[in-house]
C-alpha cells in the first residue's frame, strides 16, 4: 500500500514537471540521456556491445553455431533474439524463465532487425537443408533506468557491425569471415505524457506514462516495426507526430554511434 | 513476409477478389458458451476465434491484487490443429506476447474500479488461423466481455492492413502475410479514434504507415458496427 | 466455505431428484443429452469434429505429421492424444501443463482407440525404422457441463472417419490418400447415485456422483476399454449393469452419429 | 500389447509355470522405512515395491486445505532403473493417471473425516517392475496406510487380470503383458466385493470380462489375507 | 515456531553430548554406523547396490544406454549421475524437479568417480563421433538418516563393480561384456562439532553441525573429490586433519564392502 | 580436466607466463550499479564478472522467512555468450551447485541476526568466462555485501588452486583448468585463515593437498588487500 501511494505521488510529480516544460533530470523532451557505447568487449562472443544510455545499462553479445534451418527456409539461417531481465537489474525483476517483458523487448528488437533484412539469411547457409548458422543475439540487461528497447536495439547492431563468424571453431571451411551487415535500423521510443511526446523516458516516466511507441527505423527513412506500449491509448496524430520524431532521432543515434 | 515470386495482386485485385479497402467476411456471435459470463465466436475469412470472459471474481493469489481496481488479464492460445503445422500446447513467446498487446488494447475501455482486488479473466482460442487472429481475437473479446457486463466505456475494435506488392491493403490473409512486405494490427476505440494497440514489422515509407493507418481506422468503423450490431442483436434476443 | 456448502446443496438436491425417479434436466436415467456432431470444421486440421452433448461441447481435430517410430515398433505409426482443458471452458479449469484430469481424459480416448485397433498402424509407414506418420488427436474442450469422455471419444472418431494423409505438404507420394479407420469405438459414461445408474451424467450430477464408470466398445459388442472414477466404490453387478448398458448405448450412439 | 507370434500358453500352462488362476509369489514387509509414518515393502513375482505414508500433516499451500477432512494424495514413481530403457526421472503421463486411480482405489477405505484441514501423503515407488507395478503400489500403499495409524475402515487389495492366447488369467507377467491382448486391473474392498478401481484396455468380450472380474476377485481376497497378516505379524512383533 | 525451538533443542542436545565425547547413538566419534550392501538386487538394472548405513538407506542403479558423445569427446562414454531425494525418504523431501540438495548430492558423487577415473570412458565408444554408451548412474534415495553422500557413493561403485553392457538389447556386436571398473573411490563425511570432528553424521548430528567435509580417496590415498558443506568455517587444521581421516576410513570402507 | 598432450609448464613458467604461484590481473571497481542496493565489478585475467546486493527486503513467499534472521541467497547466472558454445539462458544442475557454495562460502560472515524476515539476494553475472568464474564472483559479491551496508564481520576471498603437469599452481586459466589435473577453489576469511569453502576434483596427494591449501590461503590474503583497498577508495571518494 505505502508503494502504492510512492507511484502515485512518483507520477504526480513527473506529470507537474512536464506540464512545466520540464523532465526529471533537466533534458529537453526530445532529447536522449548521454549514451556511451562500447564494442568488442566480451572476448567468447563473436559480437558484443555495451550499451549506457544514462543509468541504463545493457549488455548484448552475439554467438553463431551451426544448427539446423527451419524446414521451410532450408538454405536461410536463423535469428535468435533472447532478453534476460536478470535480477541484478532492478528490484522488479525475478529470476526465472522469460515473461511477457522480457519476451516483448527481444521481439521488438527481433523483428526491427528482421524488418529491415540487416542480416542476410542467404549467406548463413551451410550445407543447404542440412546446416545453417545460427545467430544468437542476447541482450543482458544489467541497470534498468528505464527505455531498455532503445538501449538493447542499439546494442544488437552495435555488437553486430564486425561479427567473426566462427568457421574454424566448428571445423568448417572459409577461414577469417566477417558477417555482412545490409541495414542499420534504430529503435527510438517516445511516451505521451499529459499530451507531450517525450523521447528516451526513464523509468520513473516510464511508469508514470499510460502510453508509448517504438519506432524502428533505418538510414532511408524507412520504417521497420512500430510497437505501441502500455494501458492508454494515443490519439491519430500523437502517433504520426511519434513516427516522425522517431526517425529523426533514429538518424541522430545511426550517424553518432554505428557509423565508421 | 517479404518473400518474393508470388503476384498478390492481378489486375487491380487480390487473390481472393477482394480490393485493397476490403474486409474479409465477418461473422459474430454473442454468448455462445454456457460456462464462462460472456463469450462471442468470431469469424473473419478462415479465422474462427472464441472469447470467454469471467469475473470480476476474486484474484489468487493475493498479493497480486490490486486494493484500487480489477486486474485485467488476457490469455490468446492457439488450438493444436488450427494451423498447418500442428502447434505444440501451451504458450510459446508470440502468445505471450499477443497477450499482452491485447490486454493492453482493452484496458483503456475497462472501467477497473468498480471492482478493486478482482481479476477479470479474458481467454481467447484461436480454432482456425489464416493471419489477422489477434486482431480477430481482440474484436471478439471486446463483444465477449460486453456480453460479461463487465462495465465498459466503449468497445474496442481491431484489423491489420499492410503491403503486398508494393500497395498498401486492409486484412491481410495468411497467403498475403506470408509473401507480402509488411503487416501493422491496430487496434482502436473506433468511436474517437484513440489507438489502443499498433504494432508493424516489415517495410514502410511514413506516408505508406499513414495510408495504411488510415485505412485500418476506417476498417475498425465498419467492425465497431457490427459489434454493435451483434450485441444489440443478442440483448433483444432476451 | 460458502462454496462448499453450495456443492452439498446441490448433491442433495442431485440425489433427491434421483430418489424421485428424476434428473435435473428431465431425462430419463438411461437417456443422453441431445447430441450434435459437425465434421470437417477445421480447414487446416486433416479431420475435426465439433460435439454437443447438451451445453457440453468439445472439438477434437487430428493432424498428421512425419516423425521417427518408437524403436520397439519401427514399422508402425504413432498416435499421441492430448487433451486441453482451457480456462475458457469452465470455471474451474486453469492455464497451465496438464493435470490428472486432462490426463486422464486423454489416455482414456487413447485406449478406446488403441485397445480397439481403429487405426492401423502398420499402414502409417513411411519408412521402416526412420520416418511414419504420427497422428495427434487434439481434444480442445470450449464448454464444460459434465461428461467431456464421451463428447471427446466420439469427436474423435468422427475426427477419424475421413483423415486426408497430407502427403504433398510433406513433399511424399502417395497423392491424395485417405487414412482407413478398421474401427468405430464409442464410449458411454455413468454415474452410480444412490444406486441408480445414470447415463451421461452432467456436471451437477458428475459432481455429486461418487463412482462412475466409462465403457468404450465396439460394433461386434467387445470392451475396448474401462475406466472407473470417483471417491467412491461399486458392487460388482453395478459394474457389469454398467458394462451392458454401456456396450446397448454405444451402438446407439454409433449408428446415429458414425454411419453414413 | 496385442502383438502376434509368441505362443504364451503351451499345454494348459503359462511361460512361467502358473495356471491361468495362479498369482505371482508375494512378499509382504511392514515399517520398512524409519522416517515415514508407515510404509510396506511388496514383492509381486519381479515387481518390486515400496509404499511411504506421511501424515495426517499440515496442508500447503493452505487455500487448498479441506476443512471438514483430509486429503489424501498418492505419488506413484517409477525409479529410473526399474524398467530396462531407462525411465526419465519426473512424473509423465502414464504416472500422473496411475496416480490419480491409485488414489481414488483408496479413498472410500480412508476415514477422512478425523483430520480437517491436514493432508496424508501415500509415496509409491516402483525399484523393479515386472507388469502390475500398479496394483502392487495399491497393495502396498494400503498396508503402509495402516501401519501409520490412518484410520480405515477396511484395506484395499488389488490384481490385474488379462487375456492371453484367448484365455482370462491372473496377474500377468510383462511378457504376458506385452505380447497378449488385455490388461485389467481391478482394486477392491476385498470383505465386501466392493470395486474401488477398475480399467481395461485390450479386447474382450462381456463374458470374458464376466469371468475376469470374478477371477480377479477371488485372488484379492487371496491378497487381503496375505495384507491382513503381514500386518498381524508386525504388530505382535511390537 | 515451535519447529524452530525443537531444532535448537536437538542442536544443544548434540553438542552436550559430544562435549562430554559420546554421540546420540553410542558410536565413537569416528566410528561408522552398522553399513550393510546388498549387491545385484535390481534385475533390470546393468548394475546396481543398496546401501544401509544406520537407518540411512540408499538404492543405486546403474543402466547403460547407447547415445550421442559430447562433440568435443567423439570418442569417449558419457557418465550421468543423478539424485532423486523422492519423497517417501524423508518429511523434508518434497516431489519436484532436482534441488540444490539432490543436485549437490549427484555432482559430488559424479566427480568422485570422474576424478579418480573409475570408469574408462574410452573403452565405451561404439561407433566414434556417433554413438557411445551412456552410463546412467541413478541414485535413489529410500531413508534419509543422514549422510546421504556416503551411502550414495558406496552404492554407485557397489553397483559400478560387475556393470554388464547390454549389447544384445541394443542389437550390438559384443556378446557378454562386462565394464571394467578402474579405480574405487569411497566417500568419507565427516562434521566439525564444537571442535571435535565426526565421521558419518546421522541425521541429526548433520542438522546441528556448522560445517562438515566430504573427502572421496583411491586405493593409492590420492585425493579425487572434496567438498565443504554448511554455514560455518573450518580452520586450516580441521580440513587437514579431516583429509587424512577421510583416506584412512575410505580404505576400511574399500576394504569390507569392495574387495572380493 | 585430465586431458594428456599439451605441455602447460615449459622453462618453470606457465604458458601465460605467469609463476606456480602467480595471480591474473585483478581489478575491483565498487557500486558500478545505480539500481541494486550494493553492487562490485570484478576482473580476474579474462574473468568478468558483477555482482549485485538487494536488500535486506521483505521475504517472499513468508511462510519461508525466517523470524530470527535474515535468510541469504545467491544466485549465479552465466550470460549466454560468456562461453565459447552458447549457453542456454535459465539454471542448470552446475550453476545450482555453484550458487548453494558461494553462498555457504559468505554465510559466515553475514550478520543475519540484525534483519529477521528479511532476505538478502546477491546475484552474480558472469560475463565472460575464463575459469575462476566461481572464485571470481565470490569476491565480488564479498565486496558488493559490503558496499550494500549489508553487517558484515569481515570480508570473504577466493581463489582456485590446481594441478597441472604435475606441478601445484595457483588460480587456473581455462586452458590450464582443461588440461591440467586437479582444481580446487577455496574461499576463506583470510584474516583469520577460516576457509568457508572447498571443493576439489581430479587427483592429488595428500601433501599435494596441503601445498595447494597454503598456497590457496597465501593468495587470498593478497586478495583481501585488493578488496579491502576497492572498498576504501570508493568510500573515500564519497
Amino acid at each position: 500500500m505505502g508503494l502504492e501511494i510512492m507511484d502515485d505521488v512518483r507520477r504526480d510529480y513527473i506529470y507537474d514537471l512536464v506540464r512545466g516544460g520540464r523532465r526529471e533530470d533537466g533534458r529537453a523532451f526530445l532529447d536522449y540521456r548521454e549514451i556511451k557505447v562500447e564494442r568488442d568487449i566480451i572476448k567468447r562472443a563473436e559480437g558484443s556491445a555495451r550499451v549506457k544510455m544514462g543509468n541504463t545499462e545493457v549488455l548484448v553479445g552475439v554467438k553463431l553455431e551451426p544448427g539446423e534451418p527451419f524446414p521451410d527456409s532450408p538454405d536461410k539461417g536463423v535469428i535468435i533474439t533472447n532478453a534476460e531481465l536478470v535480477p541484478l537489474a532492478s528490484p522488479e525483476f525475478e529470476p526465472g524463465p522469460p515473461n511477457e517483458d522480457s519476451v516483448q523487448l527481444a521481439r521488438v528488437v527481433d523483428r526491427g532487425i528482421r524488418g529491415s533484412e540487416a542480416i542476410d539469411l542467404d549467406k548463413l547457409c551451410i550445407e543447404e537443408g542440412e546446416k545453417v548458422w545460427i545467430v544468437f543475439i542476447d541482450i543482458h540487461v544489467l541497470d534498468n533506468d528505464g527505455n531498455l528497447v532503445d538501449a538493447a536495439a542499439l546494442g544488437a547492431i552495435a555488437s553486430l557491425l564486425n561479427v567473426r563468424i566462427p568457421n574454424e571453431r566448428y571445423g568448417l571451411d572459409g577461414g577469417e569471415e566477417t558477417m555482412v551487415l545490409s541495414n542499420k535500423p534504430v529503435a527510438v521510443t517516445m511516451v505521451d505524457i499529459g499530451g507531450e511526446i517525450l523521447v528516451d523516458p526513464n523509468y520513473n516516466e516510464e511508469k508514470a506514462a499510460l502510453s508509448g511507441l517504438t519506432v524502428i527505423s533505418n538510414p532511408d527513412g524507412t520504417i521497420s516495426a512500430l510497437q505501441k506500449y502500455g494501458n492508454g491509448s494515443l490519439s491519430e496524430d500523437a502517433v504520426t507526430e511519434m513516427v516522425e520524431i522517431g526517425i529523426e532521432k533514429a538518424g541522430e543515434l545511426r550517424r553518432t554511434f554505428l557509423e565508421p | 513476409m517479404k518473400e518474393e515470386g508470388l503476384e498478390l495482386i492481378k489486375g487491380g485485385k487480390r487473390l481472393d477478389g477482394r480490393s485493397f479497402d476490403e474486409l474479409r467476411q465477418i461473422r459474430i456471435e454473442v454468448g455462445v458458451l454456457k460456462r464462462a459470463d460472456g463469450s462471442c465466436y468470431f469469424e473473419l475469412g478462415d479465422n474462427k476465434v472464441i472469447a470467454a470472459v469471467y469475473g470480476p471474481r476474486e484474484m489468487h493469489p493475493r498479493h497480486a491484487q490490486d486494493a484500487k481496481m480489477a486486474v485485467l488479464k488476457y490469455r490468446y492460445n492457439m488450438a493444436p490443429f488450427s494451423v498447418d503445422e500442428r502447434k505444440r500446447p501451451g504458450p510459446d513467446r508470440r502468445s505471450v506476447e499477443i497477450s499482452k498487446v491485447s490486454r493492453e488494447a482493452l484496458e483503456p475501455v475497462i472501467i477497473k474500479e468498480y471492482y478493486p482486488k478482482t481479476e477479470i479473466d479474458v481467454y481467447v482460442e484461436i480454432l482456425q488461423s489464416d493471419a489477422g487472429t489477434r486482431t480477430a481475437g481482440i474484436n471478439a473479446a471486446s463483444v465477449a466481455l460486453a456480453d460479461a457486463g463487465i462495465p465498459m466505456k466503449d468497445l474496442v475494435s481491431s484489423v491489420a492492413v499492410g503491403k503486398i506488392d508494393g500497395e498498401i491493403v486492409l486484412d491481410l490473409n495468411a497467403v498475403e502475410d506470408n509473401y507480402g512486405e509488411a503487416d501493422m494490427p491496430v487496434a482502436m476505440i473506433a468511436r474517437r479514434n484513440a489507438i489502443t494497440a499498433i504494432q508493424m514489422d516489415g517495410c514502410m515509407t511514413r506516408s505508406e504507415f499513414e495510408k495504411g493507418l488510415k485505412m485500418a481506422m476506417n476498417a475498425c468503423q465498419k467492425i465497431y458496427e457490427l459489434q454493435r450490431t451483434a450485441l444489440i442483436e443478442r440483448y433483444s434476443e432476451m
